[in-house]
């Protein structure tokens, strides 16, 4: 994987689970959990657009973070399968989102040390808000799998279906490694210990590791990828060269 | 009959009500009906916007309408909190909105078609929502005043924003272009119908003005707007979609022509396009977030003992 | 509305209905019934490769079927609403069906009449499809009307929900007359009959006529109908001028 | 004893097993639970071409997507016709499959990601298929064997539609020969693997042979399948994706790479890319769609009278 395709599934990862959010405002469970939904689809949204924006840079073609984001098809989406997974109720959405902020912050973590400025420089604005998000979809966690009988049920129902997708946040790649430096090896123990304290926490099972779904970030995804790109990027697609 | 007079004095020499001050029970219904009505339309406002957070044409857009809708979220948060101060509690004013007892504005029973609604949203809903409520930023009731002044700041902002959408799809490519006129041409007579009924069949009217609740007439806030948006318009290349629009001259203002309150009505009575759609989507997601509620309800009771 | 308009009106309807039901094939509540609904959208695609066809061959401008259908913008799209109201559950699915069908049939069978013997004649291919559509939705109506306490509900309020779409069937326009002939003026009563007929075998109400919801041939659509569009033409549109 | 070396000779002499007669019931179960599997192939193979109805990329290949599906459906009415015959009921094979006691072709477990995955099936699943298919037209149970013929006639000419959608993309531009490439490699092996596990390990083999249900061995099928299908990839400028694929000249066949057994294995326990969502998908239509039975059989039984 070369740095532009790094960057590019940093950028994809956080561009589709903004995405996956964004479908969810106003119809959450209560008006606090509406505004945070947004708030943190912004964040992502935002990240997004840092990192495409390098990415566009590092490729030297000529492509800005709208090219990039609506001018792909599916097979040049480098993001992880995780974050393309269906919102399906809350207990879905927050193990997703679990899951994924758990890693992601820890990632962010390791990026902070990158030579590369540009790299560290993102990966230090955007620490602090996945630190947010952590310890927001973590309460939620806790407070539905130490709930009532029907939300543990939903939650760890919720966070065994997403099990298989967890694999691949650690597919290990040589290009990743030098990009990231040192501490990539720490992500992992520290993804787990994360995982594992919290579900205790939130009196739920620790899934055994079965077979592992990979692929998304080699371009081969999920049917829910194209569904979300056609509605992503119908208005662009449509009206080529325009701007907004 | 002693309070009420002491009360309309202290409303007459300008001093605020607190939430601790004796007041008459019908200010406080009134204050109630209209607040909550307020934070009704906060939220399911973010409804037609939402509807294009997912297709927004740039990563900047969807960013930016992101933020907004996010506001929205928190100017029902304020109005929900500033009517508690009244007594009343946030499930009760929601259980009356899914039950239809309580209203929100008829604007959001119209659906979002293309991008440039999103601009004419921001533009003309925004904008006659500033002007509607830059008054009440100085209403009788302390917490009410207090929280349009936060409300009020937020949606200038999004009014600039809408206007900037407006403006680039003016500029642009001729199916932008459309796009726009055709988004002004949906939106405008709902947005000159925000205003509410004209002056001679507005009920509550006067008590509300005495209060100091309501501190201009549905008329005169109309012409404010008109005489705000229509410039903005042509300035952007954009047609009013209005054939007797013209600037009279010896009133200083413009005049349009007549409104349809035929359609008005029938969109207040639950007939416009989405109102179906949308209290079925806010009552969804009620009752969908019910189990995500008695679980955080049931966890805090749980772990009660340990957070104090 | 020109004659190209009307045309295209025609297509439009059976297009976005046949695009409908085509998201739920394989997804219905008997192998039977995923098989008549499959056959029902081939039918109402099959009539929209013919009306859009015939509407690029009166415009002269060398659009395709195809690019009628893929690269018009959502205004230019001359559908009534009824058409574009989501699937919904079965009853939602039937009811849209039958106040569909007891139009469409009514109105090819006008349509025969036509001057235009390209009209004459795609009316007479597609009637005897629609008189079948009817049957069998119409048979549905009844099932659920007359089934259990439950059915009859859902179907009451499905009817109920749909009934400010039907007014929009009937908007009359000079145009529309020229190019139907003599019979116009029967379709409606033939209509309100059918209705009326099958919801007293359903033992269902016919709903009073309110404020009617209207603005689809003019372009003014719903909601429902951009989505529906990002998801029909997003391939398309990702690769202009490809041949498929 | 008797019955059963009566039952071999009827099929050694070439004799067709009809329902009405005597068959031992080992022979019934395993044709139970082959054309069950099939019923439940067709069906659950609805799923992932059904997928792309709504994105087809043109108005005749939409129709075409269609009727496959249709005849998909068709397929699954007369296999199941076929399996009631021998004694069970369409509803008990359905809650088979629902309660994952009953198996359904593995190959339904991988996603349709691009419209060239619709070639790629139609192309390389019912080529499979029919490979495995025709020897079944003469299978020794009268009524799966005419079944089969009549989904051979079909599946073949879904297998020319997929070959000509593959080649029109090969044809095409370079994204779309991109597409059309990708599929190929993703879908290949699966396709390779349809025809079940290498002969050494397959199971009820010599049984099925005997019984004239099965008539050809899992690596006779799988080689002739390679054999044609290699020569019409060169045409259209796609490569198979084996580096180990080449002609032998002494066999007269294609030598093929090692298979991957243990992805095999995985989907078929369950770890494929789809298997939770198929069978959820199907569940989940049957369970809304019990509201609906119920009332077809309610009015149906009301009005039993009248209809005779």
């Amino acid at each position: 994987m070369s740095l532009f395709d790094h960057v590019l599934s940093l950028g994809d990862n956080a561009l589709i689970l903004g995405q996956q959010l964004s479908a969810l405002t106003g119809h959450g469970p209560v008006l606090e959990e509406d505004i945070a939904t947004a708030n943190i689809a912004l964040d992502l949204v935002g990240e997004a657009r840092l990192w495409l924006s390098l990415a566009g840079e590092i490729e030297g073609a000529g492509r800005s973070e709208d090219d990039l984001a609506f001018l792909r098809d599916e097979i040049d989406f480098r993001n992880v399968l995780l974050v393309e997974q269906p919102n399906g109720d809350f207990a879905d959405t927050m193990a997703r989102q679990f899951l994924f902020d758990a890693w992601h912050e820890a990632l962010l973590a390791a990026l902070c040390a990158s030579a590369d400025p540009r790299i560290a420089g993102i990966a230090g604005k955007c620490r602090k808000e996945a630190l947010y998000h952590l310890s927001h979809s973590a309460g939620w966690v806790i407070r539905l799998g130490d709930g009532t009988a029907f939300s543990h049920d939903r939650m760890q129902q919720a966070v065994r279906n997403l099990w298989p997708y967890t694999g691949e946040l650690f597919e290990a790649d040589a290009g990743g490694t030098a990009l990231i430096g040192a501490n990539a090896g720490d992500i992992r123990p520290l993804w787990r210990q994360r995982v594992a304290d919290t579900l205790a926490r939130a009196a739920l099972e620790v899934p055994a590791d079965r077979w592992m779904q990979g692929g998304g970030r080699r371009g081969i995804h999920s049917e829910h990828m194209g569904r979300l790109l056609a509605e992503m990027q119908h208005i662009p697609r449509s009206h080529p060269g325009a701007r907004w | 009959e002693g309070d009420e007079r002491r009360f309309q004095d202290r409303i007459d020499a300008g001093i605020r009500v607190e939430p601790e001050d004796w007041m008459p029970e019908s200010y406080r219904r009134t204050l109630v009906r209209q607040i909550s009505q307020h934070a009704h339309s906060e939220v399911v406002g973010m409804l037609p916007e939402g509807n294009w957070i997912t297709r927004a044409p740039s990563l900047l857009r969807k960013a930016t309408l992101l933020a907004k809708v996010q506001d929205e979220g928190g100017h029902g948060l304020y109005l929900y909190a500033a009517a508690e101060t009244l007594g009343v509690s946030r499930d009760d004013l929601i259980d009356a909105l899914h039950a239809g007892k309580a209203k929100y504005s008829s604007i959001f029973n119209y659906p979002t078609l293309t991008w440039a609604d999103i601009g004419a949203i921001g533009w003309l809903v925004d904008g006659a929502a500033i002007i509607n409520q830059i008054p009440l930023c100085r209403c009788s009731y302390g917490p009410y005043g207090r929280a349009m002044v936060r409300v009020c700041k937020e949606e200038s902002f999004h009014q600039r924003q809408g206007y900037d959408i407006m403006t680039r799809l003016a500029q642009g490519s001729e199916a932008q272009r459309r796009m726009a006129q055709d988004a002004l041409n949906r939106w405008w007579w709902p947005a000159v119908m925000m205003f509410g009924p004209p002056d001679g069949e507005s009920v509550h009217s006067a008590q509300s003005a005495a209060w100091r609740i309501k501190l201009h007439s549905n008329d005169d806030l109309r012409q404010r707007f008109i005489d705000q948006t229509v410039p903005q318009a042509e300035l952007i290349g954009l047609t009013i979609p209005d054939a007797d629009l013209r600037w009279n001259e010896e009133r200083g203002h413009y005049d349009i022509g007549p409104i349809d309150w035929e359609e008005f009505y029938s969109v207040v009575r639950g007939d416009g396009p989405c109102n179906r759609e949308r209290l079925a989507a806010r009552k969804s997601a009620w009752d969908r977030g019910a189990w995500v509620r008695d679980a955080a309800a049931a966890h805090a009771a749980k772990h009660a003992g340990e957070q104090k």
